[in-house]
C-alpha cells in the first residue's frame, strides 16, 4: 500500500493547481461568470492546452489514461477554484460514458475532438419524477428504421446549454423503472424537435432542461441500446469525481474560516482566541479529514470492477461527503457571521457549491438507504 | 393546572384565524408561503389592513393603539398569523422604535410618530451593526457631534435589513467619544431623505437583496430627533433588544412550513411512492415536529408565566426559545430541499432574468435559497453563540 | 389555559418534594439500596401515609383520585430521588390497570389494599422476542372451566420480585402480535406452577423473571380477557409518568454538573469559566427544557380518550425525553470527567436510571417511527 | 499511489489473522468479543503467546525485542489482532513504560526490565494522575524527597487503571518544589510491594473495578529506580503519551463490535422480522460503518505518511484519530444496546451476585455495562475537550 503520488500523478497535480492558483482567484472567477457563456472560454482553451480534457482517453485518442487517482487530482483542485467551465459534464460523464458505453468507432472519431476541446458533451438522466433513479425513465425510444425516435424531456442537464452533444438515456423495452431497456442516445441539439432551454444553477454553474419531440437519432449516434449497467459505473465513477470537488471546495471554506478566526477581532481580541469557536473549528477540521479519506477511497474503488462492491463504495463516500460538507459549509457561514451571507465574500459559494453536489446524483441519506439495503460496509465475523 | 384553552381564548384564536385569512390578501400569504420576498406595497398594505383593525401594535400601550391582550391572546395573535401565513407587522415599526419611542420619547415626539408608524406612513430601519461591532455592538463608532439645535452625524452602519424601502432609520450613534463603551451612545432618528445618506445594498448569497450599507457623511440632524437623553441610547437599545422575547421562537411559522412540506411531499416521487410515504422521510420530518411541539410548550409555559414575573425579568425557559427555534427554522429549510430533489438546482430569482417560464414545479423554486438565505437567522440580531454566552452568565451563573 | 398548579396540587407537590429532600439524599439511598428486598420499607410506609399511593383511585376507594398532572408532580420528584420502592409498578402500572381494565369488584376489593400500603403489584408484558410490542403475547390462556390456565413466562418484570400479585397479559384468542385476544390476568407469586426469579437492574431497581406452568387463574382473577386498548392507555399512562421521572433525574444531572463546574478548578480557575463548557452546559440546559416541556405535554394528553391522538402525543413525549436524556446525562458524564464515572458518585446513577427509562415501553427511535407512521403532529395546511 | 496491499503486506496480514485465530485461546477471545473483563492471568497468558513469537512488543528497539516492521505492518498487526478479539498487549507494559525505559533508561535498568516487561513477568500500571490534576496533569503534587540513596514518596495517585494486578506502577512524582510546574517532575518506578503503599479500588457506574486511588505513606525507593535524569520527568511523559497515535483510533476493535452488532441482530426480533431487515436500524449502524470506513483510510493515510515525517512530527490527520475513533466506540456501544432490547435491564456482573443461571440471552449481560463504561474512551488519557484544545493550538495555529 503507497499513497504516494506517482511522478506522473505529482507532474499533473502541481500543473493543475497551478492553473486553479494562477488562473480561478475568486475576484477572476466573478468575471469568468460573467460572461455570457457562463464561463470563460478563454479558461477552456487553457483546460485544453494543460491536456486535461484527455483524461479518461487512451494516449491513441488524444488522451492519457487517467483513472480514478488523476481524476481525483483535477476535481480537488476544480474544487478549490470552483471551475464554471464544462470539465465536469464534458470529460467526467461525456467522456466516461464514450469509453464505457459507446462502440469503439464512435469513441474513436469523438474523444480526440473531446480531448481536443473541439466537442463538449453533456448528459440527461434526471425526468421530472425520477430524483435520483437512473433506471426511472420515462423518455421514449421508438426503433425506426436504422435510428431511433425520441419523445420525451430530461431536467436539470449540467452544462447542457454548453454541450455540442447531449448523452441522453432514453427507454428502448421494457416498464418504468425496469433496470433493462434504457440506450444511450447522442443528439444534436440543434436537430429538429428539440427545445433546449439554458438557466443558471444556485451554485453559478449553468444547465439546461431539454425537450424531446420526434426526435430522429441516426444508427450511428446511437451509443447502447441497453446500457445500464455501464451508465451506473459512469455515475460512480463522477460521484467520486464530485468528493473530490467538494473536497477542494471544503478546504478551501476550512482556510477562509481559520484565516477569518484569526483576522477578526471582536471584544478586544481575535475571535479565534475564543474556545467556542477553536473547539468548533476543530470538529471542522475533523469533518473535512473524513470526507478527504472517503474521496480517496471512492477514487480507488470506483475503478473495481464488482458492480455492488463499487457501489456500495461510492454510497458510503457520498454519504461521507454529503454530511462532511453540510456540517463544514453551515458552521463556515455561522463563524463569519454576517459576512459569510454576503455574495461579495467567497465562503458562501463554496457553501453554494458543495449544497448542489449533495443534490447531484442521490443526497447523503439516499445514498445511505442503498448502503444498508446491501448490508453495510463491515461483513459479518469471520 | 389547565392546559386547555379557556372558551373566551378558544373563541379569540377563531376570530383571529378567520380574519388572517380573509383579510389579508391572498397574493401575499401565497408569497410568505413560498418563501418569496414581499415588495414594499405588500407590507404596507398588510399592515394598514391590521392598524385598521387595531391589530398591527397589539404591544403598544392602549392609549398609542395597542390592545390590553394577555399573554395567552398575544400568543395566539401571533401563532395564528404565522400559521396564516399573513406577513408580521413591519417589525422595525412595531417591534423596536414603536415601542422605545412610547416608552422613552416626549408627548411631541410620540403625536408626531407613534400613528404613522402604526400604519406604516413612516417605514423604519434600523442602524445599530456596525462593520467593526457585529457581535459586539457597544464598540460602534458612527459619530454624532452636537452643533447648535443639530446633530452631524459621520459613520456607517451595516446589516441595515430593507433600508433600501425605508423613510426613516433609528440609530445607535455615539454622542460622547470620551466616555466608555456602552456609555456615550445615544438613540437618533434619522429621516433617509436628508442629504448625506447612502445606502449600498449587499446582496447575501441567495441573491436575496435585504440588508444594506448606510453610509452618513455629514448627515444634519435636528436635536429634537434625539430620543430620551443623550448618552442613554444604550438603555434603550438594551430595552428594545428585551422585547418580543416569544414571538422570536416563530413557531407559527414552523408549523406553516411543516404543512407546507407534507403537502409538496405528497406531490413528489421517491421510487413508485409519493415521498410522503417513505418512512425515513417522515421519521426525519417527525423528529424536527416533536422539537417544534416541544417549543410550542415551552413557550407557552413562558406565556403562562410572564404575568406573574416583574418587569423585566424572564422566565429562564423563555432563553431557549431563540435557540431552539433557530435550529429548527433551520432544519425544515434542509427538508423543504429534500423534498424538491433535483429541481432545487435552477437558480430563477426573478430579478436576475427576463421572466421566463419557471423551470420545474413552481414550489422548488425557493427552496435552496431559503436554506441558504435562512442561515442568517442563527446569526442575526445576537448570534447563538452569543445567545449562548448571555445565558451560561445570566441563567447558569457561570 | 393555566400552567399554574390548583391548591391541592401544590399541597402534594409540596408534601412529596418535602418526602424527597428529607429521606432520599444520595447517601440516604445507598443504604435504602442494600436492604434484602432492595428498597427499604420503612420507606414504603412513609410513602403510604403521604397517601401517594391512592393516587389513581377515587376517594371512595381510599384515594384521592390523581390524574396526568398529579401523577406527573410525584414522579419528577420521584425522579430526583431516584427513589428505589415499587411505586411505579403498584400504583401506576398496578393501580392503573386495575382502575381501567378491571371488573368493578376486583378494583372496589384491591385499591383499598393498594392504597394503604398492602398489596404490591407488578405487569408483566414482556416476552423473549416481543420487544416493545404490547401485542407480541405467546405466553396463552386456556379456558378452563370458569378460569383460566396460563403457560408461558414474563420477563423483566419491574419489581416483580417485591409484587404480592403479578398482573400479567395472556393470549385468550387469535394469533401472536394480533390485537385481539389479548387477557389480562392476576397472579399470586406463590401459586403452584408459577416460578419467579428476581434481579437488580442496571439502575439499581429490582426486576424478575416469570415462569407459569400450567398455572390455574380463578374466575375472580381473571381481569379481562380482551385487555389490549385499556392495557395501552395504562402503558401510554405508565410512559407520561416515566416522563416526568426522567425530567426529574435531568434536572438533578444538570445541577450537579453545574455546581461542579463552578467548584472544580483546573489551570488555575473554575472549569465552568471555560467557555466551551458554558455552552455545552447551555446546550443540557435546551435538552432539560425542552424535556420538560413535553413531559407536560405527555402529563395532559395521557387523559385524552382519542386513542391514536393520545398514543402519538406520548410517543412524541418519550422521543424527546429519550434524547433530551441521553444527550444531557452523556454530557453530564463527561463534563464530570472521572468522578462522573464512579458508583460512589450521585451523577452516575442518574445518568443509568434515565438509561434505562429510555428502555422501558419503547425506546426513542421505536416511538418515533409509530409517530411518523400515524403522520406526525402536525397537520398539512388547513 | 496504490491503496492495494502489496503481496508481502497480504502474506503478512494473512499470517497475522492466522496467528491470532488459532494461538490464542478461544475462551479469552470470547470474553474479549462479549465484554466482559479479563482476568490477571488472561492477560498475561495472551502476552506471553505473543511475547514467545516475538509479537508483544513490536514498537520497541530490535536489540530489545522489537520488530523493524514497516508502518502498514504495525496497522495490519494491530487491525488483526483487534478484529479477531485478541486481548492488546498490557498497555502499561509495551505502548508505555517499556518504551520509556529503552529510550531513556540506562543499560543497567534495561536489563533489569525490558525482558521481564515484554513477557508480562512484572505487570506495570501508571500513576500519573491525582485527584486535583485531572486534565490540567502539571499539576500534580505527589512527593519524592530524596534522602541519601533512596526517594521517600508521599501523595496520592488515583484512576491508576488494574494497580491491583500490578507488580510495579511507573509514576510521575515532584522532586523539585520550587520549579514551574512542568520543570521538578521525575519519572520514578515503583515496587507495589513496598511498605507503604496501599491501592483502594474505585468502583465505576458500571460496577467495574479497572480503576483505583493508590495511596504513598512514606514510601521508601531506591535510587536507581529513576528513570533518566531527576526533574525531566515531564519530557519522558510527553514521550510516553506521544506514542501509539494511530492504535488509539481502534478501528478494528469497532470492525469486531459492527460484526458482533450484525450477529446479534439476526437473533433479535422487532416486530415479525429480525433486526437485521429493520431498514432504520441498518441505516444507523450504516451511518456508523461509513464514519469507521473513513476513519480506517484516515489512519491509513496516517501510518503511510509516518515513514516520510521527521521523529516526533505528525501528520495533521493523526490528530483526529482519537477524537472520532472514542465517538465511534461509544455509538456503536449504544447500537449493541439497542439490538438487545429489553434484556439490557438484568444487572447481572459475576461478581455481584450468587453465579445463578443468566437472564436473558448472555449477550445481553454486558451491553448496558458496556454502554456505561466506554462513556470513558473520551475522559481518560486526555479527554476530548482537552485534545480539542491541542489540535486548535498545534494545528489550526488557533
Amino acid at each position: 500500500m503507497d499513497f504516494d503520488l506517482s511522478e506522473d500523478q505529482r507532474l499533473l497535480k502541481e500543473s493543475v493547481d497551478r492553473f486553479i492558483t494562477d488562473q480561478y482567484g475568486f475576484e477572476q472567477r466573478k468575471k469568468y461568470m460573467r460572461e455570457p457563456a457562463g464561463y470563460n472560454p478563454a479558461m477552456w482553451d487553457q483546460i485544453t492546452e494543460i491536456g486535461l480534457l484527455g483524461l479518461p482517453f487512451e494516449d491513441t485518442l488524444g488522451g492519457f489514461g487517467g483513472g480514478g487517482v488523476e481524476t481525483a487530482i483535477v476535481m480537488e483542485a476544480f474544487g478549490r477554484g470552483l471551475v464554471l467551465e464544462p470539465y465536469f459534464a464534458t470529460v467526467i460523464l461525456g467522456g466516461g460514458l464514450l469509453r464505457r458505453a459507446a462502440p469503439e468507432a464512435t469513441l474513436g472519431a469523438l474523444a480526440p475532438r473531446v480531448a481536443g476541446g473541439k466537442l463538449k458533451l453533456a448528459f440527461g438522466h434526471v425526468e421530472r419524477h425520477s430524483r435520483y433513479d437512473l433506471a426511472d425513465v420515462t423518455t421514449t425510444a421508438r426503433k425506426d428504421g436504422s435510428g431511433y425516435v425520441l419523445n420525451g424531456a430530461k431536467s436539470v442537464v449540467i452544462h447542457g446549454d454548453a454541450a455540442d452533444k447531449i448523452l441522453l438515456t432514453a427507454r428502448t423495452g421494457g416498464e418504468r423503472r425496469d433496470r433493462a431497456g434504457i440506450g444511450l442516445f447522442m443528439v444534436d441539439p440543434t436537430s429538429p424537435g428539440v427545445a433546449r432551454r439554458g438557466y443558471p444553477t444556485q451554485d453559478g454553474l449553468r444547465a439546461a432542461e431539454i425537450t424531446l419531440d420526434n426526435v430522429r437519432v441516426s444508427a450511428g449516434d446511437v451509443l447502447n441500446d441497453n446500457a445500464l449497467p455501464l451508465i451506473e459505473h459512469v455515475v460512480d465513477e463522477a460521484i467520486a469525481a464530485l468528493c473530490a470537488e467538494a473536497v477542494g471546495a471544503m478546504q478551501v471554506m476550512q482556510d477562509l474560516t481559520l484565516e477569518y478566526l484569526k483576522t477578526r477581532k471582536q471584544f478586544g481580541r481575535p475571535i479565534g482566541s475564543f474556545q467556542v469557536l477553536q473547539h468548533r473549528s476543530v470538529d471542522m477540521l475533523v469533518a473535512l479529514e473524513q470526507a478527504r479519506s472517503m474521496a480517496l477511497f471512492a477514487a480507488v474503488m470506483a475503478e473495481e470492477t464488482n458492480p455492488i462492491e463499487r457501489r456500495k463504495a461510492i454510497s458510503a463516500a457520498k454519504v461521507q461527503i454529503g454530511r462532511s460538507a453540510r456540517h463544514l459549509g453551515q458552521e463556515a457561514i455561522q463563524l463569519h457571521g454576517g459576512i459569510g451571507m454576503t455574495n461579495e465574500y467567497a465562503v458562501g459559494h463554496y457553501f453554494k457549491r458543495v449544497t448542489m453536489i449533495d443534490q447531484m446524483f442521490g443526497d447523503a441519506d439516499t445514498h445511505l438507504a442503498f448502503l444498508a439495503r446491501h448490508g453495510g460496509l463491515f461483513g459479518r465475523a469471520a | 393546572m389547565d392546559l386547555n384553552f379557556t372558551k373566551e381564548e378558544i373563541a379569540f384564536r377563531d376570530e383571529a384565524r378567520h380574519f388572517f385569512r380573509t383579510a389579508i390578501p391572498e397574493s401575499i400569504r401565497a408569497k410568505v408561503a413560498e418563501g418569496e420576498g414581499l415588495t414594499r406595497d405588500d407590507m404596507i398594505t398588510a399592515q394598514r389592513i391590521l392598524n385598521a383593525r387595531g391589530w398591527a401594535t397589539p404591544n403598544w400601550p392602549v392609549e398609542w393603539g395597542g390592545q390590553d391582550w394577555s399573554p395567552v391572546q398575544v400568543y395566539l395573535y401571533q401563532d395564528e398569523m404565522q400559521q396564516a401565513n399573513c406577513p408580521s407587522p413591519i417589525a422595525f415599526n412595531t417591534s423596536m422604535v414603536g415601542p422605545v419611542i412610547a416608552q422613552f420619547g416626549n408627548e411631541e415626539m410620540k403625536r408626531r410618530f407613534l400613528p404613522a408608524t402604526a400604519n406604516a406612513d413612516i417605514f423604519w430601519c434600523q442602524g445599530f451593526s456596525e462593520p467593526g461591532s457585529g457581535s459586539d455592538l457597544a464598540s460602534l463608532r458612527t459619530k454624532a457631534e452636537r452643533k447648535g439645535d443639530k446633530y452631524i452625524v459621520n459613520g456607517q452602519k451595516i446589516w441595515t435589513t430593507l433600508a433600501q424601502y425605508a423613510d426613516w432609520i433609528f440609530c445607535l450613534v455615539r454622542t460622547d467619544p470620551a466616555a466608555k463603551q456602552q456609555e456615550g451612545i445615544s438613540f437618533l432618528l434619522i429621516d433617509m431623505k436628508t442629504p448625506g445618506i447612502t445606502v449600498r445594498p449587499i446582496v447575501t448569497m441567495d441573491g436575496g437583496r435585504e440588508v444594506n450599507e448606510v453610509f452618513f457623511d455629514n448627515v444634519e440632524v435636528p436635536a429634537e430627533n434625539l430620543v430620551g437623553r443623550e448618552n442613554k441610547g444604550w438603555d434603550y437599545a438594551k430595552f428594545l433588544l428585551g422585547n418580543e422575547r416569544t414571538g422570536i421562537a416563530r413557531v407559527g411559522n414552523s408549523k406553516a412550513k411543516i404543512a407546507r412540506i407534507k403537502e409538496l411531499a405528497a406531490l413528489e416521487f421517491a421510487g413508485e411512492q409519493p415521498l410522503i410515504q417513505n418512512a425515513r422521510f417522515l421519521e426525519k420530518l417527525a423528529a424536527v415536529e416533536v422539537e417544534l411541539k416541544a417549543l410550542e410548550m415551552t413557550q407557552l409555559r413562558v406565556v403562562s408565566d410572564e404575568r406573574k414575573l416583574e418587569k423585566g425579568k424572564q422566565n429562564p425557559a423563555s432563553s431557549i426559545l431563540k435557540l431552539k427555534g433557530s435550529v429548527i427554522q433551520q432544519q425544515l429549510t434542509e427538508l423543504l430541499m429534500e423534498v424538491v430533489g433535483p429541481y432545487v438546482m435552477p437558480y430563477q430569482r426573478e430579478f436576475d432574468g427576463k421572466n421566463e417560464p419557471i423551470v420545474g414545479p413552481e414550489y422548488a423554486t425557493e427552496a435552496a435559497p431559503m436554506y441558504f438565505n435562512y442561515r442568517k437567522v442563527s446569526i442575526y440580531g445576537g448570534s447563538n453563540e452569543i445567545q449562548r454566552n448571555i445565558i451560561a452568565k445570566a441563567i447558569l451563573g457561570l
